[in-house]
């Protein structure tokens, strides 16, 4: 067979403006507006695709979404799309487009052989073989032979989508006629429309099939109701396809960009109109999957479309009155037709060779079609076009709910009405022909008559069925390669839900999602099992309702967009001081300053701030203000150590347990005045104590007597510590007031207030100096000049967890994990002592809660200079091996000059003073269990 | 039950594949059965199995409301692994993993278990500290896992995002070995031809309307197909069982979310391992047929709905495009949600609740398919003898009011 | 995207919303006189019901607690309602 | 350090971002804001605002101070010079903490910044709310008029984020 152009049809393509492209490395000429599907059957290529089990050779059976067999990898510049339809993507020049599971090419495939193999390999083959060994020394074979297209592992997405949210009176899904003449209507009457549609222009199948509204062209009535949707406010949409109906009204929908990239909208639509037609069916006969077997409405479309004349000697097997218009176009195209109709009160067709009462039993040819077998004689022929009627579009319908239901007369699924808020009208609501989509989409919106039209209605047919009597192979899915037969192994074997039937021969589970193949596999398993339509079921519909590209989905949010982290005040400064960043709790923070290697940059500032002293920037730390006469109650229920005992000007440790009893936070609580707290809540864990407090609260304390402000992001902590902390400070001139060890007082600076809280989380001399956000910069100046004099230095995060490992001091969510309780780490007085109700506290007595074999916190000493890895296990040292606890923090102490670990073990602190084993991957080494606190036991550096 | 073979591939080619026989009896209720297991999900069949196999109990009925294995057991990532940090977790998922090992030449049914391995990977000094303390957790435990390099990790999964500009870098992880997955749908059909072949009814289309108990003892289940006597019942509902166990006036600490499940066009071998990422909460693996398979967290809103929703999946698609930029050349072909039931400890209930006789295996959360096996095999032990096996103690209710959590997420610190 | 209503914002997106329990469950107090299993149910048993569901929302994004009344099938909202709460 | 390094920088008042139709500004802070909580009736009289509180896309006046509402019964109030009010509780019934800098101020201005709006995810949510906070692009952030344009109240440490969001950056 040679393809042809048609010399005058053809609305689509511009033959001015020629374009072309290789495949399979063959270069094909076509025009500006074609598709890669039409240029290549304008081109007579016939062979597009290699079926996916048999690797049957496959050619084009649709013109849309329905592809099943034509599907490409597709390179154009940088972009590259594996598993392309040929059908939906638009020819660009220099496109370099490939078959896919072919090898070396659709047309010389060198598996061609499996399809001999076809009896041994039917419907779940897989399951019934290929273990004797195990499924994994079988499995890269049949990896190799499965899959489509391939992925190039150097792409990288040229722009990304982006997600726009968007509100809408009335949706309108789909501009063929119907609704072309919902939108009219509805726009006469002043709503605000947004009609939607997936082709490049409004019209759907009235650009193949034509036809007259209100005395003129339809394109006439197109071109009005386009100037009264934009008229009236609303929008047209066009390459955009709504792939998804979600909860409370919302519908995805991508729209394909010429002059950008795609985009994914969010659509909020108070009404929504389902004008989305439907699907021809295939017809089932001997090799119904030969390339040159076409859907009939295809065949018109690449006609009237794009001028593809896809055969000379075209045969037509139908039984229903909507193909005759195909017979007499392709006729009138110059095409010898012969219209085979399986009724035998088939209406005449004129000057067309007709066949009445043809059963169309089989297609032949080796690689593309010769002949057809109707009612037992050979017709040879090119092409075979058939229709075997038509499924309504109900995706949308479905994903939003609404149930189906079996219409006889329509012989298709249709909407029931009532079980979905969407309004469905013309071919997807099974009520085909121009005259009623006309009718159904005016009458949602209009008054009196709608748009007129000379169209006949209705559009006579007669049932089709797949035959299990048949010889031959008759496919049901093309992709994915399922049988008649298969099917009837299926419900032989026990798969006879639908279901299970798509699970187990995977019908309607190719990428063209069961739009060929799910009625024609309903109607298989009914023939089969001798059911009827809706005694078998139907399947769940679930978006996509095309496949959409996961960029599209994906949308920006990646690289710095994806999870955000917080940014200090001072991030700038930080870089200049040589900082490097690492992500803390939610926050960028200093992990290092300088150059060379991390580790030993640690160790120096770790050194240094224990002999001299160091500053770090602690603005992450909570800071949430909790102000009123019912402040302090507030924090007593909150927290585990009471805090309305605190005096004013005093700051208390403490911990915020869940009511499981779990340590979920610690911090400290400064107490400013009477009514006003402040809780100092892990970086990563503000907005979580934030939750709780405010639980609390609302539910319990009184909302009008304490309220609660998070004032964290605006602030600027630093904290110097040190031997030579208060040298830095005076020089920086700073005035320190005397303050005690944890004592807390405002004063002004520049201006502004500055508030010292003497709090130490090295065990050194400590001073958390914080100030407004504009302050910060001034205040980091000052202090960095006088470290500089005083010979100290900035640290970062890394430093920091060293010095406070040295110390014993936890750090939440390293060092406790979601069992530890304030007792495991060693503090019991509230628990023995509170008599009143605070979170957590009764299940701080459950059995578990009072067990005795409770992880607790204690300190490790090892010999030699080996850090013990953070992760290890400690194990008896003699019996059999498990786990007694584990290694929460590890580090060199630059200022021990030794190792130092902190675990969480089984009744640890019974064990101070005994060996415990250590493993790690393998290998045990022997620790000695110690108290956490490693340096200065005896506190003495706290005054120092 | 025929025997499938290559070779009896081979000889049904010869007569047309005509003679294969029904892969499980569609079998009608009887009035009266020894033990009656509620949900014909991959737990309710593997129950009935080990019942027969185990027990000797075969006068069984299995209660489906829909069609086998239509439940989450159709609808989940098809994980296997057992990589778990409390050694009563570890008991749990490793005897689950040991019966996948030798399941389909137990069942005679080829249940495609691949045991490519899996990672999860850590992007920060710190994670990698706690993926080591469950590795070591794994090893002192009996279970191959061992702490993977940035290196190794790469030659795994080739495709991790390396760019300058990726928000989260693969620095290694924990590696499982025999981790993997295994094609979901055959392991409840293997089961229920197993099971049926033995002797126990499956029956589909039923659903159980109302619970009989007599002086506190089970003595019956209401259907849609009418009554049913027995004096044993097991429920592995998912979902649906807080629902059963109110009938007879009990709660379970279970709430219900959507889980949802993608699936990628199909495409030719671009992963060989299972992936999860700390950092995106995604993870991904790509099934034989060439899909790429990827999952994420839950949807946060308690639901019964089975009905996936659109943050969450643009959530979940671009965590996998941060992982592997080259798949933002895929599409998006199919997507899914299963009502999963939740624990406060993401643990299971396996046990005996309310009545004398009812027992339930529950409260899978979103990892219920890999421990089918295990769970069949402990539900089966309870329904049996009525005492837990010692691996199924640990999970008994009784651990709430005992405080005695079995919490993975926070003793590995990675979700806290 | 569902949208849920905050008595004092409006609708707004569920990701603004966070599920925190199920309505009707008081805290059982004091400590010293609640059974082990009392506390268990408190925290831990829930009805899960599969219809109508009253719960407590926290709106994560002006910080107040209420009680959304919803469907968990259907997911339609059916009201909401503040806090009874401590007024004292 | 093997982690990535995040080379995004914050939006500064002296340059703006111009992206076709749209103009991401950020305005300097002058002034004193305060987060404040309790009777709002009170608070309007007490600290002789010269304006209201203002709610959710509500326009700001363009002169003297106000507050803009935050949620139940909680606002940040704004006041264009140095104002000094006394943090901590008022018997007269609320709270006030000093919020300097907790929010930094960025106005989208011509004819794109509809579509700015659309990209944040706000475009569905009903005008007459209550409160002027809400997620954008995945931040609480307050959302008001100006005369010229949007204002987004972004907090301090998200404003790098929010700078790469309106930027088109990734």
């Amino acid at each position: 067979m040679s393809g042809s152009r048609h010399a005058e049809l053809g609305r689509f393509i511009d033959r001015s403006q020629p374009r072309s492209f290789t495949f399979d490395g063959q270069r094909i000429a076509g025009f500006a507006g074609d598709t890669l599907a039409s240029a290549l059957l304008a081109n007579g290529v016939h062979i597009l695709g290699r079926s996916f089990k048999y690797h049957r050779p496959r050619g084009l059976w649709g013109m849309g979404a329905d592809e099943p067999n034509a599907i490409f990898d597709v390179r154009l510049g940088q972009e590259h799309r594996p598993n392309q339809r040929a059908t939906t993507t638009l020819l660009e020049d220099a496109m370099v487009v490939t078959s896919v599971n072919a090898n070396p090419n659709a047309a010389k495939d060198r598996f061609r052989l499996m399809d001999r193999l076809h009896r041994f390999l039917p419907a779940g083959f897989y399951y019934k073989t290929f273990m004797a060994l195990d499924w994994i020394r079988y499995e890269p074979m049949i990896r190799r032979m499965a899959g489509l297209g391939r992925v190039d592992p150097g792409y990288a997405p040229p722009a990304d989508v982006p997600h726009l949210v968007a509100v809408c009176d009335l949706l309108i899904v789909g501009a063929g006629p119907s609704g072309l003449a919902a939108a009219h209507a509805a726009a006469q009457s002043g709503r605000a429309v947004w009609l939607v549609d997936d082709a490049a222009q409004l019209g759907g199948s009235l650009h193949r099939r034509g036809g007259q509204i209100d005395g003129a062209d339809w394109t006439a009535f197109a071109d009005a109701t386009r100037y009264a949707v934009l008229n009236a406010g609303g929008r047209i949409l066009c390459n955009t396809t709504v792939w998804g109906a979600f909860d409370h009204n919302v519908f995805s929908a991508w729209v394909r960009r010429l002059d950008g990239p795609d985009q994914h909208m969010r659509i909020r639509a108070a009404e929504v109109v389902v004008a989305t037609g439907a699907i021809e069916r295939p017809l089932w006969f001997a090799n119904n999957d030969l390339p040159g077997v076409m859907s009939c409405e295809a065949a018109l479309e690449f006609l009237q479309c794009y001028g593809a004349l896809p055969g000379q000697r075209i045969l037509i097997a139908t039984a229903n009155d909507a193909s005759y218009t195909v017979a007499s176009a392709l006729a009138k195209a110059g095409a010898e037709v012969t219209l085979v109709d399986q009724r035998h009160d088939a209406p005449d067709a004129d000057d067309i060779t007709q066949i009445k009462s043809g059963i169309l039993t089989a297609a032949k040819g080796k690689t593309h079609v010769q002949s057809a077998v109707v009612n037992g004689q050979d017709i040879p022929c090119d092409a075979i076009f058939c229709s075997g009627g038509y499924t309504p579009t109900v995706h949308l319908w479905c994903q939003s709910g609404g149930k189906l239901d079996w219409d006889a007369d329509q012989d298709a699924l249709v909407p029931r009405p009532g079980t979905s808020s969407l309004k469905p009208i013309g071919a997807a609501a099974g009520q085909f022909g121009l005259k009623a989509a006309l009718a159904t989409g005016h009458a949602l919106f209009g008054n009196g008559n709608g748009p007129e039209t000379d169209a006949v209605t209705p559009r006579a047919q007669a049932p089709v069925r797949p035959d299990p009597n048949l010889p031959g192979r008759q496919w049901i899915d093309m992709q994915n390669d399922v049988t008649l037969k298969d099917v009837g192994l299926a419900a032989r074997e026990g798969f006879t839900s639908v279901e299970h039937l798509k699970r187990y021969t995977t019908l309607g589970m190719a990428t063209d999602q069961g739009r060929t193949s799910n009625f024609a596999g309903l109607a298989a398993m009914a023939a089969v099992t001798g059911r009827t339509i809706p005694e078998t079921g139907t399947t769940t519909y679930r978006p996509p309702f095309e496949p959409v590209p996961l960029s599209v989905i994906a949308g920006r949010r990646r690289g710095d967009l994806f999870n955000p982290l917080k940014r200090l005040s001072l991030e700038a400064a930080h870089c200049d001081m040589g900082a490097r960043f690492r992500e803390y709790g939610g926050w960028l923070r200093p992990a290092v300053y300088g150059v060379g290697a991390e580790a030993d940059l640690a160790q120096k500032e770790a050194k240094i701030a224990r002999d001299i002293a160091g500053i770090f920037d602690a603005s992450p730390l909570g800071k949430l203000e909790v102000i009123g006469t019912g402040a302090g109650k507030l924090l007593d229920f909150t927290g585990y150590m009471r805090m309305s005992t605190l005096k004013p000007g005093r700051a208390r440790y403490g911990f915020m347990l869940a009511e499981s009893g779990i340590v979920y936070d610690d911090g400290v609580v400064l107490r400013l005045d009477e009514n006003r707290f402040i809780v100092s809540a892990s970086s990563s864990h503000v907005d979580g104590v934030r939750a709780r407090l405010e639980d609390a609260r609302q539910d319990r304390i009184g909302h009008r007597h304490v309220y609660i402000h998070d004032v964290t992001q605006g602030l600027v902590t630093l904290t110097v510590t040190g031997p030579k902390t208060l040298d830095v400070i005076a020089g920086a001139g700073i005035d320190l007031p005397d303050l005690p060890h944890m004592g807390v007082v405002e004063t002004p600076l520049d201006g502004h207030f500055l508030r010292v809280a003497r709090i130490s989380f090295t065990g050194d001399r400590s001073y958390e100096l914080t100030v407004p956000g504009r302050n910060a910069e001034g205040l980091r100046a000052r202090l960095d000049a006088s470290l500089k004099n005083a010979g100290g230095k900035w640290i970062g995060l890394e430093a920091v967890m060293i010095l406070r490992a040295e110390k014993g001091f936890i750090l939440i969510g390293k060092d406790t994990d979601g069992n530890t309780m304030p007792h495991d780490l060693g503090w019991v007085g509230p628990m023995n002592k509170r008599d009143d109700e605070y979170l957590g506290k009764r299940a701080l007595f459950t059995p578990e809660g009072q067990s005795e074999t409770r992880r607790q916190w204690v300190g490790l000493r090892v010999t030699g200079d080996a850090v013990p890895e953070t992760g290890s296990h400690l194990i008896p040292t003699d019996g059999p091996r498990r786990s007694l606890g584990f290694i929460t923090s590890s580090y060199f102490s630059p200022n021990l000059g030794r190792p130092i670990a902190l675990a969480l073990l089984e009744n640890g602190r019974a064990l101070v003073g005994t060996t415990v084993g250590c493993f790690n991957d393998g290998s045990v080494r022997n620790v000695e269990v110690v108290d956490a606190c490693a340096f200065d036991p005896d506190w003495s550096r706290l005054n120092g | 039950m025929q025997h499938y073979s290559a070779f009896s591939l081979a000889r049904h080619a010869l007569s047309h594949h005509k003679n294969w026989q029904s892969a499980w009896r569609k079998a009608d209720p009887k009035p009266r059965y020894d033990a009656v297991i509620i949900g014909g999900g991959g737990h309710g069949l593997s129950t009935a199995y080990y019942l027969a196999k185990n027990h000797g109990m075969k006068r069984v009925a299995v209660l489906e409301r829909g069609w086998i294995g239509g439940g989450n057991t159709g609808r989940n990532t098809t994980a296997v692994r057992s990589n778990y940090f409390y050694p009563e977790s570890v008991a749990l998922y490793d005897l689950s993993l040991r019966l996948y090992e030798g399941l389909s030449k137990e069942l005679n049914y080829n249940i495609m278990l691949s045991q490519r391995g899996m990672l999860i990977a850590a992007h920060t000094p710190i994670q990698m500290e706690i993926c080591n303390r469950i590795a070591n957790a794994m090893q002192l435990n009996g279970v191959d896992g061992r702490l993977m390099t940035a290196a190794e990790a790469e030659e795994k999964a080739p495709l991790v995002n390396k760019s300058k500009g990726a928000r989260y870098k693969c620095m290694g992880g924990i590696w499982q070995d025999r981790a993997g997955t295994a094609r979901h749908d055959a392991v409840a059909w293997g089961y229920a031809r197993a099971a049926s072949a033995m002797g126990i009814d499956i029956i589909e289309n039923c659903e159980v309307t109302e619970v009989f108990t007599s002086s506190g003892a089970v003595a019956g289940v209401e259907t849609t197909r009418g009554k049913i006597q027995t004096e044993r019942l097991g429920v592995a509902a998912a979902g649906a069982t807080p629902g059963l166990v109110q009938m007879v006036g009990g709660d379970l600490p279970i709430h219900n979310y959507d889980l949802q499940a993608f699936v990628s066009e199909p495409v030719k071998p671009c992963l060989d391992t299972v992936l999860l990422y700390l950092g995106t909460g995604t993870y991904v693996s790509q099934s034989d047929k060439g899909e790429l398979v990827i999952g994420g967290g839950l949807d946060r809103v308690p639901t019964h709905g089975q009905k996936g929703n659109l943050p969450t999946q643009e959530t979940v698609i671009s965590g996998l495009l941060e992982m592997f930029p080259a798949f933002a050349q895929l599409k998006l072909l199919r997507q899914w949600a299963g009502v999963v039931d939740v624990v406060p400890d993401s643990s299971p209930v396996i046990g005996p609740v309310g009545p004398e006789g009812m027992f339930v295996n529950c409260g899978w959360g979103t990892g219920g398919f890999k421990a089918i096996p295990a769970g069949g095999y402990l539900l089966a032990h309870l329904l049996a003898t009525g005492e837990h096996h010692d691996i199924s103690r640990p999970f008994d209710l009784n651990r709430f009011a005992q405080g005695r959590l079995i919490d993975e997420a926070a003793g590995s610190g990675i979700a806290h | 995207m569902q949208q849920f209503p905050c008595p004092f914002c409006g609708l707004r997106n569920e990701t603004e919303f966070h599920f925190a329990f199920e309505a009707g469950h008081p805290r059982p107090e004091p400590a010293k006189d609640v059974s082990d299993a009392e506390w268990a149910k408190y925290l831990y048993l829930h009805k899960a019901p599969k219809g109508k569901s009253s719960e407590i929302w926290l709106h994560l994004t002006c910080h107040e607690y209420f009680i959304l009344h919803r469907d968990t099938v259907t997911r339609e909202v059916l009201s909401c309602d503040v806090l009874p709460g401590a007024e004292a | 350090m093997d982690e990535r390094d995040w080379t995004d920088r914050p939006l500064a008042p002296e340059t703006p971002i111009v992206l076709g139709d749209l103009t991401v500004t950020m305005l300097p802070q002058a002034g004193s804001t305060y987060l404040v909580s309790g009777k709002m009736d009170e608070v309007v009289g007490a600290f002789g605002l010269d304006n209201g509180i203002i709610c959710l896309l509500e326009t700001q006046p363009n002169a003297g101070s106000f507050g803009i509402r935050t949620g139940r019964n909680s606002a940040l109030i704004i006041y264009p010079d140095a104002h000094e009010l006394v943090p901590g509780w008022h018997p007269a019934g609320f709270a006030v903490s000093a919020a300097f800098e907790t929010y930094e101020t960025i106005l989208l201005s011509g004819p794109g910044s509809a579509m700015a709006l659309a990209q944040g995810g706000v475009a569905d949510i009903n005008a007459t709310s209550k409160s002027a906070m809400l997620r954008f692009a995945g931040v609480s952030v307050l959302l008001t008029q100006g005369e010229n344009g949007y204002l987004l109240w972004v907090p301090k440490a998200q404003l790098t984020y929010m700078t790469s969001f309106l930027s088109g950056r990734n």
